[in-house]
């Protein structure tokens, strides 16, 4: 039963970490932007909803949209005003990877100034769980987040694979130059993959502020599961980090079952280290063993 | 002709709310001390970020002493404490803590100093109450795996057997998680009469929201890191005990009276305890410094220490109190219900053994 | 080793690629390629191709694209592991030997795509191969040292990039870097060369110089093994020509002949 | 003031060493690991560990650390040899956060998160070194033979060696490189070196846990390097010199609000980052012109 | 002869501040091949790039149909010029399918003419069938060329670039090339701007030859002006 409990938890996490993961995978795969301040784009998008729910009472579906528009007009400005001119010096893997960094610390204090550095979290009654059969509780939210993650892939997949835009994505991570020979803007591409990569934070980022609560530092921990989850998933695979982050969110919490918690996230690691070792093309992904 | 001490606070991180408070009740016992002119100077206190990290802490104890050459640091955070107090032992530099609360805190020489009584207290207290009160007998442990968080542990199976109650099971948790519904599971899977909870910032409030969401029904229980407005107001912790030193926050002694005053005038709402213990730290260099003035020693921090010793009561608030020989002040603890007033309502008090 | 040299020189004598009979059999066998084959999943690159590499002498691989021909230079070096077959190098084995362990043995090769250390200066790009076991200091001290150099030195001389010594592979024209490429096994010394493609894509200058300085190697002794598009300098260079299609060595021998066989040219070499 | 200006110094020197070594094979080896921090630590527990248990003597102290780091850093040398790019960088973090669970977890080698505290003061033949200046300039020459040893390795063929391998491991292999054998040395090299620094800061501070040691350390060393220049012998250090500086200078905006100052350090501290890497993307002692490799 | 299709007018190209190109005029009439040569490093790729618009050019301009041409290129593409770029001119991790209908996408042509259009560049490069389904990575050299032409051929340009097809190309494999792209050229007025260092088989299908040197056009004549070598020497 107790089992049954933590597989469930286990999803819920691990639906939030696919949508999330996913994001990061699409940024890292198609635009080989080491994207760190995605875990800034999920804080701000679960601030700014919190914010306009409770601060400016608006209605959840206003403030979803704030949450969305906030969360992409962020990651397509860092795209089009640092990654773009650091790029333009040739500038390396981590060059990028430093600035996204020091983002991330600008964006932790402000939030932290704007919106005070405490514990916040919305208060919904979608939080609090029901025994829906002896031992096991489970909240409207685990159902919602399961939904909502298959819905917005649904929609992701549909939109990769009938436009050409995810095709014109891979092709941007393999060789950019080419893809301007071929008529197209590597630039616009980009700002796609930002766009749509930040818009699938907003669903983690709005479960993680009405289930678990939020504080500046939140989006640290899902940005390093993302990463986890991309390389696992195989890089530039969406199918790939989508199961590898539904996998991470069961793995930590079945931990527990025999675990202290402060394990979880060793494990998490573990597996991404071992995964490396022994498959580096992770599921889907292709090897890069040079 | 300023009289200054130093302060190594949190003022940015994950922390920092607790710097925001720790401050707010040094400077106001600044501001009695300079309007009472007990000082022959203004007395002036120095603030430095320690974002409760040790290394950050052990820079900014650094400057104060050697820059600033300030005889007497406020500190906070078990972590910080334990770094800056070989600097102090070896610069002659008084350190006081008023906020961390691990036992070991009480073995970091003599010029470290704790005007708070140590986390082994309040668990007897409250385990007490619990036990022989609410007549609860089945204890659960969700514990931040620090210093801290094992020296509640050891106290817990301690001191319950010998109540008669048992510890059923204890969680050890990392200081970064911030997902508990795993452990709500297992938590509410051997339902337990009492959760304590031992942790701090903004984890804690964390920890106790997701404990109710996930269905724990259980008596919420933890120690003085409850004095937060986080826990107070949030409507999760709302019956949730805790415990701190003992402060009748109403009683007629002019010392506790003029601070709670001051304080409501100031800040519109009630202090907690942590907002006393650094009111108390400042006081007790203003009350030392006073008398050394008076003998026209320096006020440095051998004499501070020498002095100390002299001294066997403080006038402070919450009333008469004594510092044991290790530095580390008596004071009887209490326990309080989280009812949303803000300092929470007292239920019981404990005097010291 | 002193001998072999001795053999190759006279038997090169007459200028290489002047219809010259590279097939007596009492010639020594460098390379010993038997019943070699790879498939890639499906796809049968090489087909049990057996061919001999001759002491001294320039053989050509010729054959459309998608031959195999740059999956038997990979096989031979260790890059790829075959899946039948052998490579013995004067009768010794080499096939699951590490790349690096064949390399030391005696066999260099270039690549296709170049694969120069793009981000070292050209003089670096040709130490390095210099010094095989890269400990902290080269036996010999500082006279090899100065030998070393005397060496980059000549070899640059020889390819044209004597003032190009300090820029960095990446920096360097189209040309250039065929040349580097060059240069940097002309430094090892190496018996056997493998060169895939070395001269695509110059122009008549610089295919001249790289025709002069191979001729001028051979003549040192050096056995080649050339992959070539280029009908020119398969031509001018070729002792011997080996005719690889769809992974089946389909013909072998003297340049004239396979040249001129109607069948070779239906698939290759078209209409000269 | 003095006191406070040699501490800082220490520090400095010690995060150099630091960045040294990481730049040894991010520049030179382009292994770019997120888990020096993992090696710090090692040095800086086992450090502790003599000096408590056995003898606070440096000659002893110091090896044996680097023994214990140069042994862990085989685990670091697996992936480097396997894969490379993103890929390695996500396992070196794979390896860092476990061991930031394991220094954290292990009590009785690291006290977990209270820490190791009363480290004794180095001593140096019998000698304890704990004065600020003398500890600085011991520092000081461990950084010095620390610079000289990285600077021969990468002028000497193994240097020429490494560049190969980190341009084309095929050509490299081609050319007659014992890959495994000069990645391998690489890592254990700088590892080993880095746990110096480890041991240097428990012997200072005297006090060490594990929140010296977590990935933002690793984060912090790499910024060193990418912010000073990789490939390059003053990068690092100068990286190292702005990092350490930067907050300690901020403290000195006395005019802030006192309850946002800690907040607005850090601001300005990530924007400078920022701005460093849009308008020095090479560094600020770029190893060649036109930005990083 | 027909009016010219494009006009290169004082053209200056540099790569930071390096002058490349120096004062180029050149122009490419409807309706024909012009083959361009030139030494090594003599800055014909990056002529053909800055006509493109993949290098900024510094001065002089750009005529296409007669109208200035934003050089940029997308712009260019949709204009009707299209490039095959020197070297691989495909996606490693792309299977030749994908390549073709990314670049069709790219190219703006409308969904129902591009199955036609596939079989249509099949009907050129037989051998393609092939290797439809492969990995463009896996594929050889030569093939890797194909696709890249095949790829430019899709959008039925009015003005074809090609820098040195024939690197790695099979003679005989581009003598095939060189037969359908002549009578394509000739059936649909298409005209092409040939870089090649393979001379004599690119002087068999271009109607005009310039020589670059050095980045200066040094001389332009008819291909049977250069049928000896000695010229052809003298002139690099
Ligand atoms: N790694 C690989 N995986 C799958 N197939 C491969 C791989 N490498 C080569 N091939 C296939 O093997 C065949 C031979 O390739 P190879 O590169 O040897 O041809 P080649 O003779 O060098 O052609 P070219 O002269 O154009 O370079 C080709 O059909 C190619 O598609
Ligand atoms: N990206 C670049 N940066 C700097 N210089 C360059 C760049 N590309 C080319 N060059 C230089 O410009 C000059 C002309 O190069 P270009 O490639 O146009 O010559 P090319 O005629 O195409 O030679 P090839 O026949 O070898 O292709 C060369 O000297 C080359 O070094
Ligand atoms: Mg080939
Ligand atoms: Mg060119």
């Amino acid at each position: 039963m107790l089992f049954l409990q933590l597989l469930a938890n286990g999803l819920q996490v691990g639906a939030i970490y696919a949508l999330t993961a996913a994001g990061f995978s699409l940024i890292f795969g198609s635009t080989k932007i080491f994207h760190f301040a995605h875990g800034a784009t999920f804080a701000i998008a679960a601030y700014l909803f919190h914010f306009a729910l409770a601060g400016m009472g608006l209605h959840w579906t206003f403030a979803v949209a704030v949450a969305a528009i906030s969360a992409v007009v962020f990651g397509v400005l860092l795209d089009r005003f640092m990654y773009a001119p650091i790029q333009r010096h040739e500038g390396s893997f981590f060059t990028v990877f430093v600035a996204s960094f020091g983002i991330g610390i600008v964006v932790q204090n402000l939030l932290g100034s704007l919106f005070g550095r405490g514990f916040m979290s919305v208060a919904t009654p979608l939080s609090n769980s029901v025994e829906v059969m002896p031992g096991l509780y489970l909240s409207p939210l685990n159902g919602l987040a399961i939904v909502c993650a298959i819905i917005c892939f649904a929609a992701l997949h549909f939109f990769l694979t009938r436009t050409f835009v995810g095709k014109a994505l891979r092709a941007l991570s393999e060789n950019p130059e080419l893809v301007r020979m071929f008529g197209l803007s590597p630039r616009r591409l980009s700002t796609y993959a930002f766009a749509l990569g930040s818009l699938l934070v907003v669903p983690g980022a709005i479960f993680t502020a009405a289930g678990t609560g939020i504080n500046p530092a939140v989006g640290h921990h899902v940005m390093l599961i993302s990463l986890a989850a991309t390389i696992v998933g195989g890089i530039g695979s969406l199918r790939g980090a989508a199961c590898a982050g539904l996998m991470i969110g069961v793995a930590e919490n079945l931990a527990m079952w025999k675990l202290g918690t402060q394990w979880s996230e060793a494990i998490t690691f573990a597996i991404l280290f071992f995964f490396i070792i022994f498959k580096p093309s992770g599921f889907f992904g292709r090897a890069t063993v040079s | 002709n300023d009289i200054e001490i130093g302060a190594v606070f949190p003022l940015s991180g994950p922390n920092a709310t607790y710097g925001d408070i720790f401050m707010s009740g040094a400077d106001l016992a600044a501001k009695h001390a300079n309007d009472d002119g007990m000082l022959s100077g203004d007395l002036k206190i120095l603030y430095e970020d320690s974002q409760a990290l040790p290394q950050q802490g052990v820079v900014a104890m650094n400057k104060l002493v050697n820059v600033e050459g300030v005889p007497y640091v406020l500190s906070a955070f078990t972590g910080v404490s334990k770094a800056i107090s070989t600097l102090a032992q070896r610069s002659r530099t008084v350190a006081v803590n008023g906020g961390g609360v691990g036992p070991d805190l009480a073995e970091l020489g003599e010029y470290f100093w704790n005007v708070i009584p140590l986390a082994n207290n309040e668990v007897g207290a409250l385990a007490a109450y619990a036990v022989n009160d609410l007549g609860h007998k089945r204890f659960t442990l969700v514990y931040v795996d620090d210093p801290l968080g094992e020296s509640i542990l050891n106290e817990l199976e301690k001191t319950l057997p010998s109540l008669g109650a048992e510890l059923v099971e204890s969680h050890s948790i990392a200081a970064s998680a911030q997902q508990f519904s795993g452990v709500a599971a297992r938590v509410r899977s051997n339902n337990p009469d009492v959760v304590y909870v031992a942790s701090y910032g903004s984890q804690q409030l964390q920890i106790v929201k997701q404990l109710r969401d996930n269905g724990v029904k259980a008596q919420i229980a933890s120690y003085s890191a409850f004095s937060v407005p986080g826990i107070q107001q949030q409507e999760e912790a709302q019956g949730a005990l805790f415990t701190t030193q003992s402060i009748d926050w109403d009683s007629e002694d002019p010392v506790t009276k003029r601070f709670v005053d001051d304080y409501q005038a100031m800040h519109g709402k009630n202090p907690t305890s942590y907002i006393a213990n650094y009111y108390n730290a400042v006081r007790v260099f203003a009350l030392l410094a006073q008398v050394l003035e008076e003998q026209d020693k320096e006020i440095t921090g051998a004499n501070l220490l020498a002095q100390r010793k002299a001294t066997d009561t403080f006038e402070l608030v919450g009333g008469e109190v004594s510092f044991q020989e290790n530095g580390t002040l008596l004071a009887p603890i209490q326990v309080l219900e989280v009812d949303g007033s803000g300092s929470g309502k007292t239920v019981f008090v404990k005097a010291t053994e | 080793m002193n001998e072999q040299l001795n053999t190759a020189q006279e038997t090169v004598k007459p200028a290489p690629g002047s219809g010259f009979t590279g097939s007596t059999d009492d010639q020594d066998v460098l390379l010993e390629i038997s019943n070699l084959s790879k498939n890639f999943g499906g796809l049968q690159a090489i087909n049990d191709v057996s061919l001999n590499l001759r002491a001294g002498i320039v053989t050509t691989l010729v054959g459309p694209n998608g031959a195999g021909k740059t999956t038997l230079f990979n096989m031979i070096t260790g890059h790829i592991q075959p899946s039948e077959g052998d490579v013995r190098w004067q009768g010794e084995s080499v096939i699951g030997k590490a790349p690096w362990k064949t390399a030391r043995v005696g066999i260099a090769r270039t690549f296709q795509d170049l694969r120069l250390f793009t981000h070292m200066t050209v003089e670096e790009n040709i130490l390095t191969v210099m010094e095989p076991g890269s400990w902290l200091w080269q036996p010999g001290g500082k006279f090899r040292k100065n030998r070393r150099y005397e060496k980059v030195s000549r070899i640059l001389e020889r390819t044209g990039l004597a003032d190009k010594r300090h820029t960095r592979a990446l920096d360097l024209a189209y040309a250039e870097r065929k040349f580097l490429s060059l240069a940097r096994i002309m430094a090892t010394d190496s018996r056997l060369w493998l060169l895939d493609e070395p001269a695509s894509g110059l122009d008549p200058n610089s295919y001249n110089l790289f025709l002069q300085l191979l001729r001028e190697e051979v003549r040192e002794g050096i056995t080649v093994c050339i992959i070539e598009h280029n009908l020119d300098i398969v031509v001018n260079i070729s002792d011997r020509i080996a005719f690889l299609d769809q992974g089946k060595l389909l013909a072998d021998g003297e340049p004239t002949t396979i040249l001129n066989d109607p069948a070779l040219a239906a698939i290759y070499f078209g209409e000269r | 003031m003095t006191a406070y200006i040699l501490n800082l110094l220490v520090l400095i020197s010690v995060y150099a060493i630091l960045s040294t070594t990481l730049n040894f094979i991010i520049g030179y080896a382009g292994i770019f690991s997120l888990a020096h921090a993992v090696f710090f630590g090692i040095g800086g527990y086992t450090a502790a560990l003599v000096a408590m248990n056995v003898t606070p003597e440096f000659f002893v102290a110091i090896p044996i650390a680097m023994a214990a780091a140069a042994v862990t850093s085989l685990l670091l040398a697996l992936p480097a040899l396997r894969v490379r790019g993103e890929y390695f960088v996500a396992a070196s973090l794979g390896l860092q956060v476990l061991a930031v669970t394991l220094f954290s977890e292990w009590k009785s080698f690291t006290g977990g998160l209270g820490g190791v505290i009363g480290i004794p003061a180095v001593e140096l033949f019998g000698f304890p070194v704990y004065k600020p200046w003398q500890f600085l300039l011991m520092s000081l020459i461990c950084l010095v033979i620390i610079i000289a040893i990285t600077r021969t390795l990468v002028h000497t063929s193994f240097g020429r060696s490494l560049k190969a391998i980190r341009d084309s491991e095929s050509a490299a292999l081609a050319s007659g490189k014992n890959i495994t054998v000069i990645k391998t040395l690489s890592v254990v090299m700088s590892s080993a070196l880095a746990a110096v620094a480890g041991a240097l800061y428990a012997f200072y501070m005297s006090f060490i846990n594990v929140e010296s040691f977590m990935l933002d350390t690793s984060v912090l060393v790499m910024a060193m390097v990418i912010i000073g220049g990789t490939a390059t012998i003053l990068g690092p250090l100068l990286g190292a010199a702005l990092l350490m500086l930067m907050p300690s200078a901020l403290t000195y905006l006395t005019f802030l609000p006192q309850t946002e100052i800690g907040s607005i350090q850090q601001i300005v501290y990530g924007l400078a980052m920022v701005l460093l890497m849009i308008f020095r993307p090479g560094g600020i002692v770029s190893s060649h012109p036109g930005g990083g490799k | 002869m027909a009016d010219k299709i494009l006009q290169v007018e004082n053209l200056v190209v540099g790569y930071g501040g390096r002058p490349v190109l120096t004062d180029i005029n050149v122009h490419v009439n409807d309706n024909e091949v012009l083959c361009l040569i030139g030494h090594n490093g003599a800055g014909k790729s990056t002529l053909l790039k800055s006509i493109f618009g993949l290098v900024p050019h510094e001065g002089g301009r750009i005529l296409f149909n007669g109208k200035e041409a934003v050089t940029e290129p997308r712009a260019m593409t949709m204009a009707g010029m299209s490039m095959v770029p020197e070297g691989r001119g495909v996606f490693p991790g792309m299977t030749v399918e994908e390549t073709m209908s990314l670049g069709m996408w790219a190219a703006g042509v409308p969904e129902k003419e591009r199955a036609e259009r596939i079989d249509w560049v099949m009907s050129i490069l037989p051998m393609m069938k092939k290797f439809y389904q492969t990995r463009a990575g896996n594929l050889s050299g030569g093939q890797q060329q194909m696709v890249s032409i095949g790829r430019a051929l899709l959008s039925r340009p009015r003005c074809l670039l090609m820098d040195e097809p024939s690197i790695g190309l099979a003679p005989k494999l581009f003598q095939d090339l060189c037969g359908p792209i002549r009578e394509l050229q000739q059936t649909t007025g298409m005209s092409i701007l040939l870089v090649e260092q393979n001379v004599k088989e690119a002087l068999k299908i271009s109607d005009r030859v310039v020589v670059m040197k050095s980045g200066q056009m040094t001389w332009e004549g008819q291909p049977s002006e250069l049928s000896d070598n000695k010229k052809l020497m003298e002139l690099y």
